[in-house]
């Protein structure tokens, strides 16, 4: 039932989330972070959403991850390589961690989940743009809104206020 | 900071925000020199030129020479323009030797001066659009070069380092049928000036990206002590041709380029401007010229300068060319000091780059008629 | 180190040639073969005339020549020769080579020179193999405080993802390497991995020049990255659809560069920023920022570089032919094989030629070829021309064209093909078609 | 023909490819063969009395005038004067050719050495842009300052007041100076070397007694 | 809409270069042509004759060993050396010629400016590359040896531009 | 579709504990961000997952504003990092006491 691609997928997307957060360099955390999401587009194309997957891999890819990697750049280099983390508190992430995926698992293996499956026909990608222009339209309008918002609002925190454009100091 | 360091050497300041750009030597956007930048993001906060990389020492080396033997290496400095940087020597050791020039050679001299002024101005604009990444204005002026390499060419017998003027005239006299040739020569390269204009010149990019940056105001420019082109692009109405005429040149027709705005498109432009007054000074001295006569007064082998000493000065590619040349009663001069438009133009660089984009670099600096290799010496 | 050469005897040359064939039989009959015959067993084999092609069946075939037209036909279905040689690779980047010669040819041409000239005694016409050889053999040379893995992995992966562009555009009807329902939209997500990739490629060099350059790079395809994006959409509203051979097909008697002509303006402009040309190539200005994040690399992977900067050029070019100039429409101007010859072949007095390649083709796939390469070779002429006529231009003046004048350039084109879609125009139940 | 007054006396470098027999030949036998074909060896310069110009002598006249002993105006020729001062003084004649003849910019600042009275000329070539009857004239002010056998450049005695604050375009003129005759400009901002390498050890290059390897 | 106009006007000028004639002289298969025999001097009159100054040309019939050219070189390029040669003419008493080295000369003919018996001139000949330095050294005997040289091609000046050929 | 739903939903359950380790543990502001980013994209998948099991298309949509408002919290998260490495010349958010500038 499960097939080499997912196993392939699921392997990439796991394991270039564990190293994303563990590698010490901070560039190939950010490389692992876009194999992650890569990978987590890959399963939307395996879910026959190739409109999510490509928006996801245009958004992330292309923007985030550059954002990403452009912050990590402008921090200085010794920082990059620098790991800063509290031993007491990594196992009690580690703790965490495995019973948050041991509890939620065995919750959704015992429930009826597990023999969910489908034939029906996936859904063609018309029909999303039928619903954000119809039922989501105000929903449209807000995000809209939102992302104006919160790129004028990291523009405004970004901006250097000491630095004037001026062309002639003397 | 220690004071045992020695001059030179500086101890700098670490920010992590401000940027050091080693420009040179060996870089594709500069000459031979090396311009020490300090960026903030992309502007300019700083700008240290280096000159010295191709330093030789000529004005040392002429000391051990005599007046006819500095001839080939005093040439060197700017050998695109090798007629003009001997111009000022040869006048300032006439004036030294008292020696009389024929009236034909003094044409002849101008006619060489101007020839060798196209082919250092066509020279500059190459590298010109090259800076800029337009690589069509690379070839063209090299390849419209080539029209008055050839003039030169028959007219000294040599391609680029002519060593064509000296002392009493010139060495020389001009080939037959060159009058027809060089006018014919000098309309065509007129015709394809023109070219230049809806590529180079007027194109809309160039322009909005050279005007308004790095503007030399009027008052900077006489108070920086600059000269030439970039003296002449902020306003200042000086040519030494037209102030000082040396030789022949209050005979001719032409005229002084002057343009107000004082940015690098100004700069870039005046140098343009000029090469049709130089295909005008060529034509008019052609016609004015005596049609036979010397071009050469006879010199004593190994001519003796007086106790003398002697300050002459031409208006050359890059500006005024000064010759001061000290004499105790030697054939080699005591002292020879030439004083070079491009080391004074050096000035401005520090001054103009302070506060530019980086981008706007190449186009400051290079407008500003810089030839690293005069500047050293 | 040198060591004299031992004294040739040919008892031992023999015995030495024994040995080698002796191994090679008993590895290849107990490794090899097994091996071949395990990957078969996992790739699903071709069904050629009603038959299962079976290793053993393709090799009695091809021992016939007659018979090897199936094979070679249902060869040419396959996903390998897709991606590595007709509609993808192979062809891209032929053309792509022949784009690098005409560009210097062209070039030198407006430039009053004559271009290369020796190599390959007609006008050059070597030299770009000449080149390719001398990149090949030159040393890679690294920078000791390099980032070492992202330094190597960059080249690859920038022609890597310029082989994914090149393999979403479609070349004539159903030659095409991936087709995915939302085409223009994977072209997007793949245009985007390009920035990342020279912004890394250039952290990893480790040099101040690669760095500038990089982000030079980074500013500048991001800026343009939305304006392309923008200009494309009157398209989308236009034809309904985000497949491009869809697109392709819907302009069978319309081109949409006469409804969308500034959106075309504003995509080919786009387009030259994205591609790193003339009067945008900021990131590899050599005289501000010695070659911007090329500046270290140095043998072959310049070459891959190059390799995929001109894929890239021709994958951009055909999608300005797919999307604004009609793709492979064009009038028939192929002749069509008459059925004799495809069946018979061409009988002239007493001899009979057969053709064998016809039947491979058809007349409508030849057609759209022809069409589609010349309208792309007209683009990438025109792509190449500004480099011949224009400066570059200053990285401030270019995000200002690319944020304040494109993106709104781009909406005017939105709203003009708005207009024509609720006029009951153009698009589904309109006027035209 | 130089090698008669060849003062370090050391053999000019010879050429390539000179076989023994030309080394007997000195150059001597040149000097004779001038001689021979009668050709004066010893040139003077013709000593032509020049009228002095009227305008260059008026404001050669308010030099001195204003500063009496102080300048010595050496010559006054077409377009040409020279005027030479003390290096104490050197700041407000500077300053009042500026000020009040209109000189505005330097042309060139050039050192002259002369080891045998030990001390160094330091000559500004000042030319004027903004008066309109200046613009033929070049003001030659020269100013004499005390050179050590032992050069210590920036610590020793050889050390002038800059005339940056006056003319600013001296600046880079007189960092070459600097380095190529060891004299100190005090006052002036940025005493670096310009031309040199960093790591240059030797004298000033451009003193009498640095001489050029083989001559 | 100027700035429009001004690109149209560059790509339209662009375009119509590629019908003008090409500028470049392929060399080896094309050599310019150059005026007279090569840079020749008169000492009567002082006047040189214009020429290209290529390699020297050395008469032996004139040379009379007077150094007079490696005099004027010493200060300049230090090529030309004396050197004796197995020939006698009358008035070479001490049968010495200049012997030039090419990897040194700077073509400037000063040294044909100082020979006053008509021996040393310059010809049109400037293809002196050779695989060694002591290849440069060009002897009297070699010096003698008048170069031949096909020289046909001079700049073109028409309507459809300027061309070589 | 040859995968169960059950097996998407697993991956994205470790996904989102690998992240809340991330965002629990890490101190260095960006790879919290990290943390956010993946469990921000475990539940997107579990959108998609039950979108395409169910079968209807607002699984999907949701998605798609899942996705934009993450760039939006990603653009001003790191427009904050930005900012507070300039005060502290620091990213470990331990450094991060004092909220004067």
């Amino acid at each position: 039932m499960v097939d080499a691609v997912f196993l392939a997928l699921s392997v990439l997307t796991i394991g270039s989330a564990i190293v994303a957060l563990e590698i010490r360099s901070l560039i190939y955390g950010s490389i692992a972070l876009m194999l992650t999401l890569s990978g987590v587009a890959g399963f939307f194309l395996l879910l026959d959403a190739p409109f999510v997957a490509m928006f996801q891999l245009s958004v992330y890819v292309g923007s985030i991850a550059v954002l990403i990697l452009f912050t990590v750049m402008l921090v200085r280099r010794e920082l990059i390589f620098n790991k800063i983390e509290d031993k007491r508190r990594r196992y009690a992430g580690i703790g965490l961690m495995l019973a948050l995926m041991l509890g939620i698992g065995m919750i959704i293996i015992g429930s009826g989940m597990k023999s969910m499956e489908t034939n029906s026909p996936s859904v063609d990608y018309r029909k999303i743009g039928e619903d954000f222009l119809t039922y989501y339209s105000p929903a449209l309008v807000v995000m809209a809104l939102v992302l104006a918002a919160s790129v004028v609002g990291a523009l405004t925190l970004a901006r250097r206020e000491d630095i004037t454009n001026d062309q002639r100091a003397d | 900071m220690s004071t045992q360091l020695p001059p030179g050497i500086q101890l700098e300041k670490i920010d992590d925000r401000i940027m050091t750009l080693n420009v040179g030597p060996q870089h594709p956007g500069s000459g031979h020199m090396r311009l020490i930048i300090k960026v903030d993001g992309d502007y300019i906060v700083s700008c240290d030129p280096d000159p010295g990389y191709v330093h030789r020492g000529e004005e040392k080396m002429a000391e051990y020479r005599n007046y006819i033997q500095n001839i080939p290496h005093l040439e060197r400095p700017v050998i695109h323009d090798s007629s003009n940087i001997l111009y000022p020597y040869c006048l300032a050791v006439e004036e030294l030797l008292g020696i009389e020039v024929p009236e034909r050679a003094k044409y002849v001299r101008v006619i060489a001066a101007e020839l060798n002024r196209c082919i250092y101005t066509l020279y500059w604009l190459a590298i010109y659009g090259i800076f800029l990444g337009h690589s069509t204005m690379f070839m063209w002026p090299a390849g419209d070069r080539e029209l008055f390499i050839d003039l030169l060419e028959a007219m000294s017998g040599a391609r680029v380092t002519h060593a064509y003027l000296v002392p009493g005239g010139v060495r020389n006299d001009l080939p037959a049928n060159f009058e027809e040739r060089c006018l014919r020569q000098v309309d065509y390269f007129e015709k394809r000036l023109k070219e230049y204009l809806a590529v180079f010149y007027k194109n809309p990019l160039l322009i909005s990206r050279t005007e308004g940056t790095g503007i030399l105001s009027k008052t900077d420019a006489i108070r920086l002590g600059t000269t030439g082109s970039v003296l002449r692009a902020s306003g200042v109405d000086f040519d030494i041709r037209k102030k000082e005429p040396y030789d022949v040149y209050e005979n001719l027709d032409f005229e002084t380029v002057v343009m107000k705005e004082g940015d690098s498109y100004a700069r870039s432009y005046v140098p343009y401007l000029e090469m049709f007054e130089s295909c005008r000074i060529i034509r008019d001295a052609l016609r004015k010229m005596p049609k036979s006569g010397s071009v050469r007064t006879k010199l004593k082998p190994n001519p003796k300068g007086g106790n003398d000493e002697v300050y002459k000065r031409v208006e050359s590619g890059r500006g005024a060319l000064g010759y001061y040349i000290v004499s105790n009663n030697r054939p080699e001069p005591y002292r020879v000091k030439i004083s070079v438009g491009s080391f004074r133009n050096l000035i401005c660089m520090p001054y103009l780059l302070k506060g530019e984009l980086l981008g706007n670099m190449p186009s400051v600096y290079w407008s500003l008629n810089y030839w690293p290799v005069e500047a050293d010496r | 180190m040198s060591t004299i050469a031992p004294q040739f005897r040919l008892s031992r040359f023999i015995a030495s040639l024994f040995d080698i064939i002796f191994w090679v039989l008993l590895i290849f009959s107990l490794v090899g073969l097994p091996l071949v015959f395990i990957v078969l067993f996992y790739i699903k084999m071709p069904v050629v005339n009603g038959q299962m092609l079976t290793p053993y069946l393709a090799m009695t075939w091809m021992a016939d020549p007659s018979r090897t037209l199936p094979i070679i036909k249902s060869f040419m279905h396959t996903t390998l020769f897709h991606v590595l040689a007709f509609p993808g690779f192979g062809f891209a980047a032929l053309l792509s080579a022949a784009t690098i010669y005409v560009e210097r040819k062209f070039l030198a041409k407006i430039q009053l020179r004559v271009g290369p000239l020796y190599c390959g005694r007609i006008e050059g016409i070597l030299q770009l193999m000449g080149d390719g050889l001398k990149l090949i053999s030159k040393e890679i040379i690294i920078p000791a405080k390099a980032d070492k893995p992202i330094f190597w992995v960059g080249p690859l992966l920038f022609v890597g993802t310029a082989g994914a562009f090149v393999s979403l555009i479609p070349v004539t009807g159903g030659w095409v390497v991936a087709n995915p329902a939302v085409g223009l939209l994977a072209v997007f997500a793949t245009i985007g991995f390009f920035p990342i990739i020279s912004v890394l490629t250039a952290w990893a060099a480790n040099n101040k020049w690669t760095f500038i350059g990089g982000l030079r790079a980074l500013h500048q395809m991001i800026a343009f990255e939305i304006p392309l994006i923008l200009s494309l959409l009157p398209i989308v509203i236009l034809t309904g659809t985000l497949n491009l051979s869809q697109i392709a097909e819907s302009q069978q008697h319309y081109w949409w560069i006469i409804f969308a002509p500034i959106s075309a303006i504003v995509f080919f402009i786009c387009i030259l920023a994205e591609l790193e040309r003339i009067p945008f190539d900021l990131p590899e200005a050599e005289s501000e920022i010695v070659a911007g994040w090329l500046t270290e690399f140095s043998g072959m992977m310049y070459g891959l570089i190059q390799l995929g900067t001109y894929l890239k050029l021709y994958a951009f070019a055909g999608l300005f032919t797919v999307l604004f100039l009609g793709g492979w429409n064009g009038p028939s101007v192929w002749p069509a094989f008459p059925a004799d010859i495809i069946t018979n072949g061409i009988t002239i007095g007493p001899i009979t030629a057969k053709i064998a390649g016809l039947p491979l083709f058809d007349q409508a796939m030849l057609n759209g070829i022809l069409w589609f390469v010349i309208k792309t070779v007209g683009v990438i002429l025109l792509i190449l021309l500004p480099r011949g006529v224009f400066p570059r231009i200053r990285i401030d003046m270019l995000l200002h064209t690319g944020w304040y004048k494109l993106i709104g350039l781009a909406f005017i084109n939105i709203f003009i093909a708005l207009g024509l879609l609720y006029a009951g125009v153009l698009g589904p139940g309109g006027l035209i078609q | 023909m130089s090698s008669e007054n060849d003062k370090d006396g050391q053999p000019s470098g010879t050429s390539a490819g000179s076989s023994e027999d030309s080394k007997s030949l000195s150059k001597e036998d040149a000097k004779k063969f001038y001689e021979e074909k009668g050709i004066d060896f010893s040139p003077d310069v013709p000593v032509k009395p020049k009228p002095i110009p009227q305008f260059e002598k008026s404001i050669s006249d308010r030099v001195s005038s204003k500063f009496g002993s102080k300048v010595t105006v050496d010559y006054v020729r077409a377009g040409r004067i020279r005027v030479s001062t003390k290096k104490e003084d050197i700041l407000d004649v500077a300053q009042f050719i500026r000020d009040e003849l209109g000189y505005d910019h330097a042309e060139s600042v050039s050192g002259v050495d002369y080891p045998d009275s030990k001390e160094i000329e330091v000559v500004y070539h000042l030319g004027s842009y903004t008066d309109e009857k200046l613009a033929t004239q070049v003001l030659t002010l020269a100013t004499r300052v005390p050179r050590e056998e032992i050069p210590n450049p920036g610590k020793d005695s050889s050390r002038m007041t800059s005339l940056r604050e006056v003319f600013y375009s001296v600046e880079f003129h007189e960092r070459e100076c600097f380095e190529m005759f060891g004299v100190y400009f005090e006052g002036h901002p940025d005493n670096r070397r310009l031309l040199l390498p960093e790591d240059w050890a030797d004298i000033p290059p451009f003193r009498k007694d640095f001489k050029i390897k083989g001559r | 809409m100027s700035t429009a106009g001004g690109i149209i006007r560059a790509l339209n000028s662009g375009v119509k270069h590629l019908a003008i004639r090409r500028f470049t002289l392929r060399y080896p298969e094309q050599k310019l042509k150059f005026v007279g025999d090569g840079f020749q001097f008169n000492p009567e009159t002082g006047v040189g004759i214009a020429g290209l100054r290529g390699r020297h040309i050395l008469y032996h019939e004139h040379c009379t060993g007077c150094q007079l050219c490696s005099v004027a070189c010493e200060g300049i390029a230090e090529a030309i050396g004396m050197v004796k040669v197995n020939e006698t003419w009358k008035q070479n008493k001490k049968a010495i010629m200049p012997q030039i080295d090419y990897g040194k000369c700077v073509f400037c003919g000063l040294c044909v400016d100082a020979c006053p018996f008509y021996a040393l001139y310059m010809t049109n000949d400037y293809e002196l590359s050779s695989f060694t330095k002591s290849a440069l050294i060009y002897t009297p005997a070699q010096l003698a040896i008048k170069p031949k040289i096909s020289q046909d091609v001079e700049i073109k000046v028409d309507d459809r531009g300027a061309t070589h050929g | 579709m040859t995968n169960g739903l059950i097996d998407f939903v697993l991956v994205s359950v470790a996904l989102l504990a690998i992240g809340i380790y991330g965002l629990s543990v890490k101190r260095n502001a960006i790879r919290m961000l990290f943390g956010v980013e993946m469990i921000i994209n475990s539940a997107n998948l579990n959108l998609v997952a039950f979108a395409r099991f169910i079968p209807n298309s607002q699984g999907q949509t949701l998605a798609l504003f899942s996705i934009a408002i993450a760039a939006a919290e990603v653009a001003v998260g790191l427009a904050l990092v930005i900012v507070a490495y300039r005060m502290y010349k620091n990213i470990d958010i331990e450094d991060f006491r004092s909220l004067k500038g």
